[in-house]
């Protein structure tokens, strides 16, 4: 059996936990073995970035160092914003020699720099290469999705292979399921990240600004793979709708929920009937569903409005 | 730059490195014409001798320069294609193939023949050129190897 | 034995500030051979020459070292001086004590040092040096112009004005170039084509110019005075000779979809065509791709409509040879291809077009009859965003250096919009504005003060298509500090002026350099911009770098000025600095022969007075020898050598180092 | 031998980053792309303008701007930039400068509350959950009442974690954050 490592991150205990349980679920389904990092600790995320550099290196290194300790070669890190921060230290630690120095001091733990990190699209691709691509009984015909990369799965030179102004790294596993990928404009335009909270009027203005173009390119629904990208456009969108700037009722899905779906994964063991804009009648347009679902959907809907 | 000079003050205190180079008269003599034109300063570590091209360039022009004390030879003519004599500058590069080797033979080291093209426009490549080598050589100190090694120039 | 008189040159404070002058004259006395040694302040200056003649004579001197600037700013001024003091003007060496020293080092010691080497060099090599004598090569007095734009055609002209002759050759089936696709022309908004066609067709009926259109440069040889051009007159299908220009075969061929490239793929155009209404020549030709005679064996109209029986379906493209005595160069530019900007629509967008493209929508002969009309839908845009400097001063993703014209024709092409649509908005996002041309910065304003362009300083960092069809720029405003967003109709981004593809090929077989870019290396960026390092090739127009009209015919006259020059007398002389063959040490190997770049290295066959073949040698043909001296170092025998350059001279100069 | 002069901000972001300020040619392409540059008091180009300036006033006025705190380390400027420099991680420096100089503007107090908040709670547990951390951002940054309507949202969803993740090698991350703070403070 094919073994990954994991890092989940703190938001996949929390506003992202779909993402984990529709990650792991469909691990299962390719076999493949998710070892997650013992005692992992947080990436710092924007915040150690904002405030102290040597810190915004040193979390991640920790980290880094676990898994290297634990003999883990690949770790997947779903959430886009701790790829790039475990990427991007990965990187700047192969730059430079004194930075590695550094924070061998600072940690108090080696680390030779062999820990190769995955993103959600590049693990989701190699799943798909290990066989789960032939375990998608079913065809998501006549679903429209416009894929969302945001700002973390696609910039960043040194971090995202993609090219940064018409990534493409959804497309496949996206087509592969049958839906239809919508052309339109804001794949890669910025939802506001971590401002939800400090900073709400702009991340409701350019959360905003994404659902209407989705909606006028035709979207059923967003896909995306960065639980802060989910956080903005799905929990947000309550908000967004009640203060008037526009209807969309635009649910929104992170890539292993669409994927889970065409294999055949239920709703609940995927996570959707914990989103905020209700995604089940999309499900269930592929999957008849069973009474249970049906009523938490019904309580969320109530709940929502 | 900073790397290789941390390291130099470690070989050798004081080391100042002899260095010939051989150019052609068309592409990097013009080009070191321009470094001086546009008043880019470098390493005064190297003493050119001019020649019509790098074909011109008889191997045992180098062997002379090191039996003369040289503590590195740099070769620099034209870009492969940008040759004023068309291809004077590919015929050198092929004979450099087989030169090479032979200098290993001879007990010269590795990192004591450079080569690059520097074209009549490029002043501030040949200022960096000059640099780099010179900070290379004096990395790898003087050339120990060479019974006629002299004193600085 | 040897005499040597060295002169050490203070170039006023130039090399005086560095070097100690006077140190390195009384070090130069020492050396062995030298009788004299003297400093000056300006040794390029009368007095300073008279200095030098003065000694020649005075002293007997043998050999003569001037310590000073570099050899390629004053070795002729200083020989000239030795010839006219009776020495042998190979008899005089330069050291660099300007470029090579006293400009790039800052510490006064070492670089005195420094320079008292690079003297002692010199003298070791010029005790060694031979009296040379320069070399009479015939000139042929015809000259081949390279790319019929307006440079080429300018040179053409300007040359044949001067009584020789031209052989113009271009690629296309006419001439004219990307002038002939302007609409008007700034900073006049005079008619592009009114002011060129008078030129294309005094070009085609001056008795001295050739027009060999439809045409490539396959190969050169020779050098200068003598280069032996081959031309591949490709296949027209349509025999000139025969065509009258009647036109019936364009307008009856059913192949009528084919996107003009005159029209920058905004028209449309037929198999058998002629790229514009005036073209020159005005006879057409079959695009062999197209056609379906050609590629299918099905159709004939044209044939068979032809008046003149003109059209030959079996045609054969035909190498021509060549001898002229200069070429010139001017195969013109091309715009950038901004498909390579994602964030403009990545090439995507029609309604994102590029500068030739809106001077076909502005032109009166274009396919929308002049009217500004979108190619998406044929409407007329209500709002059109200029974009200045699209892959120009981007090292990232376009070209580093500024395309010269662009800020201009954004005004032009701002103006003409508002020209034609009044109640337009024109919208120019610009970086800076570059006019610094006679009225040049008049007519930008004019732009802006009464034509009502509005002009935002800042960069565009997205373009997308809204679901409603409007194109949204978004901008910046750095003077008002904001960002912006304008909602357009049309965009037009004006590309930066890139060499043509492919131009390498064509510099290399003229032995011509080319920089970074692409673009061809003139010889001297300020005091020789239209030579070029091969000597007998000249450059005009924008091959050399991004330029405007009124710079590229200024530069193209000044090519027919070199041209004249160098065709004013009959022969040519050149420095000897040529290879030699020691006939007692060649063993005849050839590989020498193998090596010559210019296929100077001949057999030569030695008799005895019977006229019996005793041995055959190498032997050096001094007209081709060009003086690179690869087959010096490549004789193992030792049997050549290079004057001015001999191993003798080398090996003092490599020994004088220790 | 280069002759550029830096000033302080420029010196630091060179070191830091590697990047010469000077480099920047003003042409607004990074504030043109930006999204978060209409709710900035200066444009990201000012920005980078300001940092190339060597007098006192101009290192006051980026380091106690709002700008470099709404901007949300998206990338996009750093992407488009035509002279590959990286404004993206200048705004990083200046952040980390103007919190330790305590300048940082009143204006976006509360970005800095949230992002003291969130360090707080790493530091303590090893881990974010979002209960602390909504908690102490919300004392910190006095408020209170925005968003308390979304909170039974997210535990009826099982999204809104209680408990504070502990990880066994707290100790370990209170020696990284001390041992920074150290660092910082040299
Ligand atoms: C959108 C736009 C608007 C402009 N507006 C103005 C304006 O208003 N005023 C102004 O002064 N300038 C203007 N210009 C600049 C003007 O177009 C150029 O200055 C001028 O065309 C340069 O002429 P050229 O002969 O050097 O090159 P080109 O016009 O490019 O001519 C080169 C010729 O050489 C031929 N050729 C190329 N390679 C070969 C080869 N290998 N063998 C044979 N033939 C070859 C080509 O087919 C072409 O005919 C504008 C440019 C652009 C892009
Ligand atoms: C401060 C400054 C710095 C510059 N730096 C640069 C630089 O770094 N690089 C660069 O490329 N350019 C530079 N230039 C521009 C450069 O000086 C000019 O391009 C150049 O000098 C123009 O040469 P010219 O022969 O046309 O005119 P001039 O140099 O003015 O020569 C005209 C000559 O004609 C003579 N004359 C005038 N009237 C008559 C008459 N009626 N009869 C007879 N003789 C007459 C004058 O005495 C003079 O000798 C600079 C200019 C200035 C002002
Ligand atoms: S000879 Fe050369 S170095 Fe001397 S004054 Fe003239 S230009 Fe200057
Ligand atoms: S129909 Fe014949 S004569 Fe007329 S233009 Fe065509 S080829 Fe020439
Ligand atoms: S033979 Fe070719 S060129 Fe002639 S009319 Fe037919 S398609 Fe056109
Ligand atoms: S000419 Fe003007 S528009 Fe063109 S590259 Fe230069 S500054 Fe930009
Ligand atoms: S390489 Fe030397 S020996 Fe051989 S043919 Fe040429 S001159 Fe003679
Ligand atoms: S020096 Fe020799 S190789 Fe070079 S051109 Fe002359 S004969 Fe040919
Ligand atoms: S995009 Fe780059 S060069 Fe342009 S203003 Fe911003 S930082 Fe400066
Ligand atoms: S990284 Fe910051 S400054 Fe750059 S575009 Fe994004 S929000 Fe604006």
């Amino acid at each position: 059996m094919n073994s990954i490592g994991y890092y989940p991150g703190c938001s996949l205990s929390g506003g992202g936990i779909e993402l984990d349980l529709s990650i792991r679920g469909l691990a299962q389904l390719a076999e493949v073995e998710l070892r997650e990092i013992d005692d992992w600790n947080c990436c710092g995320a924007t915040a150690a970035h904002n405030l102290d550099h040597n810190l915004a290196i040193a979390l991640p290194y920790r980290i880094l160092a676990l898994a290297e300790k634990q003999g883990l070669g690949e770790v997947l890190a779903p959430c886009a914003a701790c790829f790039s921060r475990l990427k991007g230290t990965n990187v700047r630690l192969e730059r430079s020699g004194d930075l590695k120095a550094k924070m061998q001091t600072i940690v108090d733990l080696p680390y030779s720099g062999s820990v190769k990190i995955l993103s959600i699209t590049e693990f989701l691709n190699r799943l798909m290469e290990l066989g789960l691509a032939d375990k998608l009984p079913k065809k998501l015909t006549g679903l429209k999705v416009a894929p969302y990369y945001g700002c973390l799965l696609s910039r960043g030179e040194d971090i995202v292979s993609d090219d940064a102004e018409s990534p493409s790294a959804m497309e496949a596993a996206l087509r592969a399921t049958g839906a239809e990928v919508v052309d339109w404009n804001f794949a890669t335009e910025c939802c506001g990240g971590g401002f939800s909270m400090s900073l709400t009027d702009a991340v409701l203005d350019l959360s905003n600004a994404i659902l209407a173009d989705a909606k006028a390119a035709g979207a059923d629904c967003i896909v995306t793979g960065c639980p802060m990208c989910h956080s903005n456009l799905d929990m947000r969108q309550l908000k967004i709708q009640s203060s008037g700037m526009g209807q969309y009722d635009m649910p929104v899905l992170y890539l292993s929920e669409v994927l889970g779906l065409a294999a055949g994964m239920g709703c609940d063991q995927l996570g959707l009937n914990r989103h905020f804009i209700p995604a089940m009648a999309l499900a269930h347009r592929f999957d008849p569903p069973p009474q249970a679902a049906e009523t938490a959907e019904a309580v969320s809907d109530q709940r929502s409005n | 730059m900073t790397q290789a000079t941390t390291q130099t003050e470690t070989k050798a205190e004081g080391f100042e490195p002899r260095i010939v180079a051989f150019v052609c008269n068309w592409c990097t003599y013009a080009g070191a014409d321009l470094a001086g034109t546009s008043r880019l300063q470098y390493a005064p570590h190297v003493r050119i001798v001019k020649l019509p091209c790098t074909g011109r360039i008889d191997p045992l022009f180098i062997l002379k320069a090191y039996e003369g004390g040289a503590d590195a030879v740099l070769v620099s003519g034209c870009h492969p294609g940008d040759c004023h004599y068309t291809s004077g500058n590919y015929h050198a590069r092929r004979r450099w193939t087989i030169f090479r080797r032979l200098l290993s033979l001879a007990g010269v080291e590795e990192g004591r023949l450079f080569f690059s093209w520097v074209s009549a426009a490029e002043g501030q490549k040949f200022a960096d050129l000059i640099n780099d080598v010179t900070a290379q050589v004096k990395a790898a100190g003087p050339f120990k190897h060479n019974p006629a090694r002299r004193q600085a120039w | 034995m040897a005499r040597i008189g060295v002169f050490i040159c203070h170039c006023g404070e130039n090399i005086g500030r560095t070097v100690d002058c006077a140190a390195v004259a009384q070090e130069s006395a020492k050396l062995p051979g030298v009788v004299v040694s003297l400093d000056y302040k300006y040794m390029c200056s009368d007095p300073g020459q008279q200095m030098i003649k003065n000694a020649i004579a005075e002293q007997k001197l043998t050999g003569v070292v001037v310590a000073a600037c570099s050899p390629r700013m004053h070795e002729t001024t200083f020989r000239r001086a030795a010839a006219e003091a009776g020495l042998n003007p190979y008899l005089l060496e330069m050291a660099n004590l300007r470029e090579h020293c006293s400009w790039v080092h800052e510490d006064r010691p070492i670089a005195t040092g420094k320079a008292v080497d690079l003297v002692r060099v010199m003298v070791e090599k010029v005790k060694r040096n031979r009296a040379l004598y320069p070399i009479q090569v015939n000139v042929e007095p015809t000259a081949m112009v390279v790319g019929g734009g307006i440079a080429g055609i300018q040179a053409a002209l300007d040359i044949a004005a001067g009584g020789k002759k031209v052989i113009l050759v271009e690629k296309s089936p006419s001439i004219g170039g990307h002038m002939a696709r302007l609409s008007e022309t700034f900073p006049t908004l005079d008619c592009s084509q009114c002011i060129l066609t008078p030129r294309m067709v005094e070009a085609a009926s001056h008795p001295n110019i050739t027009l060999m259109t439809y045409s490539e440069v396959e190969a050169v040889d020779g050098f200068i005075g003598n280069f032996e051009v081959t031309i591949r007159k490709k296949a027209r299908y349509v025999d000139p000779a025969k065509c009258t220009g009647c036109g019936s075969c364009y307008t009856k061929c059913p192949q009528k979809k084919i996107p003009s490239e005159f029209d920058a793929l905004l028209g449309k155009r037929s198999a058998i065509y002629t790229p514009f209404p005036q073209a020159v020549p005005n006879k057409p030709v079959i695009d062999a791709e197209h056609c379906t005679m050609l590629t299918k064996g099905k159709c004939g109209v044209c044939k068979k409509i032809c008046p003149r029986d003109a059209i030959n379906y079996e045609d054969k493209d035909e190498l021509v040879k060549v001898k002229v005595g200069a070429i010139v160069l001017a195969t013109g530019f091309e715009l950038w291809d901004h498909s390579k900007y994602g964030e403009y629509g990545g090439g995507r967008l029609v309604d994102v077009i590029d500068g030739f493209q809106f001077e076909r929508l502005a032109s009166a002969s274009g396919p929308t009859a002049g009217e500004i009309r979108r190619p998406s839908d044929g409407q007329v845009p209500h709002t059109v965003v200029f974009i200045q400097c699209c892959g120009s001063r981007d090292e990232k993703q376009g070209m580093a250096y500024c395309s010269k014209i662009c800020c201009m024709y954004t005004a032009k092409h701002a103006m003409l919009y508002r020209h034609k649509v009044h109640d337009g908005r024109a919208v120019v996002f610009y970086m800076d504005i570059r006019a610094a041309g006679k009225g040049y910065d008049e007519f930008t304003r004019r732009a802006i003060e009464s034509d009502g362009a509005e002009y935002v300083r800042g960069r565009v960092s997205r373009i997308y298509r809204r679901a409603d069809g409007k194109l949204i720029v978004r901008g910046a405003d750095t003077l008002a500090g904001r960002p912006v967003s304008i909602e357009a109709d049309l965009v037009v981004l004006a590309d930066a002026v890139v060499p043509r593809k492919g131009g390498e090929k064509l510099a290399q077989m003229c032995g011509v350099g080319y920089d970074t870019n692409g673009f061809y290396s003139e010889a001297h960026p300020k005091l020789r911009p239209v030579e070029t390092a091969a000597a007998g090739v000249f450059l005009a127009g924008a091959c050399q770098a991004p330029k405007d009209i009124p710079d590229t015919v200024a530069q193209a006259s000044a090519c027919a000025a070199k041209v004249l020059g160098l065709f004013a007398a009959p022969k040519l002389e050149r420095e000897p600095i040529v290879a030699r063959v020691n006939q007692n040490l060649c063993v005849h190997c050839r590989a020498c022969i193998n090596t010559c770049p210019y296929g100077a290295t001949q057999d030569r066959e030695i008799k005895d007075r019977q006229g019996n073949v005793v041995k055959v040698v190498a032997e050096v043909n001094e007209g081709l020898c060009q003086g690179c001296g690869t087959c010096v170092a490549i004789c193992r025998s030792n049997a050549i050598d290079l004057d001015g350059f001999t191993d003798e001279q080398i090996f003092a100069e490599i020994a004088t180092l220790e | 031998m280069s002759h550029t002069q830096q000033s302080e901000l420029g010196a630091r972001i060179a070191e830091q980053t590697g990047m010469n300020v000077l480099e920047c040619y003003q042409c607004g392409k990074c504030t043109a792309g930006c999204p978060m540059a209409k709710y900035m008091d200066l444009t990201p180009s000012q920005v980078m303008r300001l940092c190339q300036m060597s007098d006192e006033g101009a290192k006051e006025q980026v380091l106690r701007s709002g700008a470099i705190w709404t901007c949300a380390g998206c990338l996009t400027c750093t992407q488009r930039c035509p002279k590959q420099l990286d404004p993206a991680a200048a705004m990083d420096v200046l952040r980390e400068l103007s919190n330790r100089e305590k300048m940082t503007s009143p204006q976006r107090r509360k970005i800095l509350a949230f992002h003291k908040a969130f360090l707080t709670t790493v530091r303590k547990t090893g881990r974010m959950s979002e209960f602390p951390l909504v908690r102490r951002y919300k004392i910190s940054s006095r408020d209170f009442f925005s968003d308390v309507l979304l909170a039974p949202l997210m535990v009826a969803k099982g999204k809104l974690g209680f408990k504070a993740h502990k990880i066994k090698g707290r100790s370990q991350i209170k020696t990284i954050f001390q041992t920074c703070a150290d660092l910082a403070r040299k």
